[in-house]
């Protein structure tokens, strides 16, 4: 052992100092979907979005979460929704990011499907980018059936299905 | 350092009603809502109100146990917070959450507020996640276990010749034991302390009986104000004190055999008001220690200077249940419910966060707001 | 009922992507520091510390209030953790504040910090999960659709996004402690950026930084007897409101819990008509077509006219009368759980002539704003020269 | 729902976070991977001088600012233990060890640390240990440098 004293060089091997750690942490779950998001996917695996109604306030979740976010309550009606629906608002994505598996750009945008009360992120295609328009009906295209399964990605994508858009009226306060 | 309360009085609050699930070591088919919301529910319809007579809404939960970010904000929707509330969150547990709102009903501007906490330890690898609680230089890169290092504490009150591993046991024989009357209870047993010694070590000098279960579990609380409480409860459980402290974070600089943050958090509290501080000079009817691994029990009995006479987690304590962030608040429902059942006039709860108990709250609680009848005052 | 309170110290960190010269105590400790020393308190007279910051998984440790402990001063002490999301800079503050309101302490230390560069915010905020929709549009697709609805309620023009991502930009060259010092900004700069999210442009959104705020909270006794060279920043109104994250029928672009904040704080603090009674707001703006969503939100233009105020001028420091986030703003510096209580933060410095070159004359009351996550989360205080 | 029918799947968090140091920590481990252990000089509630080991940035207790780093003893006294028979993943030693506290010679407080001590009935409190380093093109500046303790008398 040397002698302790007042250490004034930081690098007396010569080497640089020291000024990063390497932390890599790991750790390893196991998910619950717990029961709503479980009942929404046994229903995408068979081709179906179904949602659940709030006993108190009648609207439709899909995807359902478990609760009426506004009524603290569960939400345990399956309402079966339409195939179909409306684009509410949109954005056009244009930047690469980590996951993202889609040539860009592409057109994210927020669907009311016909039915439900609340919209969700889905992609669409079959259109130039810069052909998208709030108010457009969309109808979802799905994976050949045999592929369906527990999983959103059953449904390749939104596309427009030809219907006039859809008054601005009709869809404004889901914004 | 004037860490003591600037203004001497406290508006009276109380916990007026309590619910939680039974503490199971995997409840695997619910998600955070689907556990919480029913727990809201009873919280409310035990006393007859909804959350539209709550002024204020604070929780207290980990990402860590969930494995995602913003866990709380989701949970959220168990309560239903339409139209907008005050709401806040601190990712602690609960018994914190609860000090929030018990400092914000002292301004006297809200009479009421719920308060809840959610831990589901089951998904995670707990030993790995509690090792991320440590210096992230120094301690944490070598990952040592929450067991680990709860046993280094354990070693050192050996050290002091103060306890042995039969005086573990014994702690665990009590509250495996009590925990039988505890129907939300997850470890129950009748068994000696000569039985629980021939447990294995997990990590020397621990045995297996001296560690808590894994637990998932929620707990909510309502607290009510004055003539609030009063309405809403018959025997409200008045909370005459309540502070918390932490202490330094590195483990070699700190006395592990005794909690000083603990001892501190009770003056807070007014612990001592009644009684002094003299060892064995505190007699309340019951205490519920959040003490997750048996010795630091007899570590926080000294430190609060309980006499012989306290019944000392009724419920079994953590060694029963201990949902991460909510084992704390558990232990403050565990002790009012006591108040508001009729069974107790008074009451000590402690609720603790950190390795070897670094961080810790004391609340005191009592039948009368003024607290129990103080000695030769 | 409540004892006034009032902010008697402050400090920041110099911003940066990257802070690689200190560990994560010695971010906290430089805010704190600054704040005790404009304060003229030492770590001795701290009664509580009430820390806050985003999730924990930014810098990969849990609750690191733990191991902070001993950085913040806060042994033997009162320390709480504040997690609310993107708000909980502001939260925090507000948390603090009520442990002075209360009467329960005299003089509180809060901090808010992030260590971003210790991983990805990118990754930290988005770690997929398991049976979760795929990832589809990265973090700015959650915005843009929100102000794609703006402009199409507003008809709002499309430059109004960039004039706002150029005066904050300009406004931070004017403060040392930013990020972002883009020397030669312009309009043309930022609409040639590229279009990240259809319509949000890359120079229209915030940067990640790492940083850390801190202020010292006081009664009233010791604000008034404070060895400050600095007067104090009283509270006058500070409030918190949540609404659910989603719900049928949200309005996003306006959010109820913002304007019901936004009317407790004002009830709070007597105030009729922001635009004329209030002097300077620091107001979070992530993206740039925040500030005219903001402005209708906090009252300071009728709903749809928000844009109208931007483009005006209204809002700079160089000759608007309300100037609005003189320090740049979130969208020049950007340590997620530090940038509300920076908001909070620069209000107070406004209101005691500490703000050097982006301070605005004669400032007695000033608004300080945070919110996070989907727009469900809001903080927000009212601050004055004058004692309430 | 039958209880089956929930749906349940792994979840990994998985990130390989790099952490800047800063000067004090920076100095640590700079001198760990040069086979040196380093102190912060600081002092005590009541005025004391201490040593910290490892040199927290700021006092454990005060919060005061440390003073200058000084190396101090690759020996210490164990002053409180445990025994972990099985050992975890990504933990120090792949075999039965000791987790420690160990105050080095020169230093006023402990460090976390682990023993190579064979076995529990090898282990007691106050006993001396010393460092085993990790040969020195191993190491990088962690504190995983020093491999772990081990009894005095048997590295004497």
């Amino acid at each position: 052992m040397s002698d302790p004293g007042t250490i004034t060089d930081s690098g007396s091997s010569g080497e640089a100092p020291v000024t990063m750690l390497a932390t890599p942490i790991r750790l390893d779950y196991q998910y619950t979907a717990g029961l709503s998001q479980s009942r929404f996917l046994q229903g995408i695996a068979q081709g179906k979005f179904i949602g659940q109604r709030c006993p108190a306030c009648h609207k439709v979740y899909v995807p359902p979460r478990g609760s009426c976010p506004t009524d603290g309550v569960a939400t345990t009606d399956p309402v079966e929704l339409s195939n179909s629906g409306t684009v509410t608002t949109y954005c056009v994505v244009n930047v690469p990011f980590q996951g993202q598996s889609i040539e860009i750009p592409y057109i994210c945008a927020q669907i009311l499907l016909d039915g439900a009360n609340i919209a969700f992120m889905g992609l669409i295609q079959e259109l130039p980018a810069t052909d998208v328009r709030m108010g457009m009906r969309v109808e979802a295209v799905w994976l050949p059936k045999d592929q369906w399964g527990l999983t959103m990605a059953s449904v390749k994508y939104f596309r427009p299905n030809g219907e006039p858009d859809a008054d601005y009226e009709t869809f404004k306060e889901y914004l | 350092m004037s860490a003591a309360a600037g203004r001497a009085t406290v508006r009276p609050v109380a916990v007026v009603s309590a619910a939680q699930t039974k503490s199971v070591r995997r409840e695997d088919h619910r998600n955070e809502v689907e556990m919480l919301m029913p727990v809201v529910t009873d919280v409310f319809a035990n006393i007859g109100v909804t959350k539209a007579d709550m002024g204020f809404v604070c929780s207290g939960s980990t990402d860590y146990l969930v494995g995602a970010p913003f866990s709380f904000v989701m949970a959220l929707d168990a309560v239903g917070v339409w139209p907008p509330m005050r709401e806040s969150h601190v990712e602690m547990d609960g018994a914190w959450a609860l000090y929030e709102a018990w400092t914000l009903l002292q301004e006297g501007e809200i009479d009421t507020a719920l308060v809840y906490s959610f831990g589901r330890s089951s998904p995670s690898q707990l030993d790995r996640i509690l090792a991320l609680q440590l210096d992230p230089y120094y301690m944490a890169p070598m990952w040592p276990d929450p067991v680990a290092l709860a046993a280094l504490q354990a070693q050192a009150l050996i050290d002091t010749g103060k306890a042995t591993e039969k005086d573990f046991a014994a702690v665990a024989a009590r509250s495996r034991r009590d925990a039988l009357r505890n129907p939300n209870a997850q470890v129950a047993k009748d068994q000696s302390p000569d039985d629980l010694l021939r447990d294995d070590y997990v990590v020397a000098p621990l045995r297996r009986h001296a560690l808590p279960p894994i637990t998932d579990g929620v707990v909510a609380v309502v607290l009510a104000a004055e003539d609030r409480a009063r309405d809403l409860c018959e025997r409200p459980a008045w909370i005459t004190g309540i502070d918390h402290r932490i202490e330094a974070h590195a483990l070699g600089a700190r006395d592990l055999a005794q909690s000083p943050s603990t001892r501190l958090a009770a003056q807070g509290a007014g612990v001592f008001d009644a009684s002094g501080d003299a060892p064995g000079a505190v007699h309340v009817d019951v205490a519920e220690l959040h003490a997750p691994f048996a010795p630091q029990e007899l570590i926080l009995r000294e430190a609060l200077g309980l006499a012989d006479s306290v019944a000392v987690n009724p419920s079994g304590g953590a060694l029963a249940a201990n949902a991460l962030m909510v084992a704390g608040l558990l232990r403050i429902v565990e002790a009012a419910s006591r108040i508001m059942d009729g069974s107790a006039r008074s009451a000590i709860a402690h609720a603790t966060s950190g390795p070897c108990l670094q961080q810790n709250l004391v609340c005191a609680l009592a039948a009368e707001p003024s607290g129990p009848a103080r000695k030769g005052a | 009922m409540a004892e006034r309170c009032a902010v008697i110290g402050v400090g920041q960190t110099k911003h940066a992507s990257k802070r690689e010269d200190v560990s994560i105590a010695g971010l906290v400790r430089e805010a704190a520091g600054r704040a005790l020393e404009d304060a003229g308190l030492d770590w001795a007279d701290i009664d509580a510390v009430v820390i806050g910051k985003a999730p924990d998984m930014f810098e990969g440790v849990m609750m690191p209030e733990l191991y902070l402990a001993s950085a913040l001063g806060a042994v033997g002490k009162p320390m709480l953790r504040v997690h609310t999301a993107g708000s909980v800079g502001g939260s925090t503050a507000i948390v603090a504040a009520h442990l002075v309101a209360s009467g329960r302490h005299e003089r509180v230390l809060t901090v808010a910090f992030e260590k971003q560069s210790d991983s990805d915010a990118m990754w930290a905020l988005s770690v997929p999960q398991p049976f979760s929709a795929p990832l589809l549009a990265g973090a700015g697709g959650f915005f843009a659709p929100i102000i794609r609805a703006y402009m199409r309620r507003s008809g709002a023009p499309d430059h109004i996004g960039i004039l706002v991502a150029v005066k904050d930009r300009l406004q931070a060259l004017k403060n040392p402690y930013a990020h972002l010092h883009i020397e030669d900004i312009s309009f043309d700069m930022v609409k040639d950026s590229i279009m990240l999210w259809d319509p949000i442009r890359y120079l229209e959104t915030c940067p990640s930084s790492d940083g850390a705020a801190a202020m010292v909270l006081a009664s009233e006794r010791v604000a008034e007897s404070s060895t400050s060279s600095r007067p104090p920043a009283w509270i006058h109104g500070m409030a918190m409101r949540s609404e659910p994250t989603m719900f049928a029928g949200r309005d996003q672009v306006n959010p109820q819990a913002g304007l019901d904040c936004a009317a407790d704080v004002y009830h709070q603090a007597g105030i009729t008509e922001p635009r004329r009674q209030i002097d300077v707001a620091e107001v979070y703006v992530p993206f740039s077509w925040f500030e005219p969503m903001w402005l209708e939100n906090l009252g300071f233009a009728e709903k749809g006219d928000g844009w109208k105020l931007t483009e005006s001028g209204a809002t700079a420091l160089d000759g608007g009368d309300i100037p609005w986030n003189c320090s740049g703003g979130v969208l020049s510096s950007n340590p997620i759980g530090a940038s509300g209580m920076l908001r909070f933060l620069e209000a107070a410095m406004q209101v005691r002539g500490q703000a050097g070159e982006h301070q605005v004359e004669n400032v007695r009351t000033a608004l300080g704003h945070a919110y996070g996550g989907g727009s469900q989360f809001f903080a927000m205080w009212v601050l004055s020269t004058d004692k309430p | 729902m039958a209880d089956s029918e929930v749906l349940r799947a792994p979840h990994v968090l998985e990130y390989p976070y790099v952490r800047s140091v800063g000067p004090v920590i920076g100095a640590f481990l700079t001198g760990l991977r040069d086979g040196r252990i380093l102190g912060a000089q600081s002092r005590d509630a009541q005025g004391k001088a201490t040593v910290i080991v490892p040199p927290t940035e700021y006092d454990p207790v005060t919060s005061a600012d440390v003073g200058a780093l000084v190396e101090v003893g690759q020996s210490g006294v164990v002053t409180t233990w445990s025994w972990a028979p099985e050992p975890k993943k990504d933990q120090p030693l792949d075999r039965p060890f000791a987790w420690v506290l160990v105050r080095l010679d020169g230093a006023t407080t402990a460090m976390l640390h682990v023993v190579d001590a064979g076995s529990l009935d090898a282990m007691s409190s106050g006993m001396r240990v010393t460092a085993r380093w990790r040969p020195a093109a191993e190491r990088v500046g962690r504190v995983q440098d020093i491999e772990c303790f081990v009894p005095e008398a048997a590295n004497p």
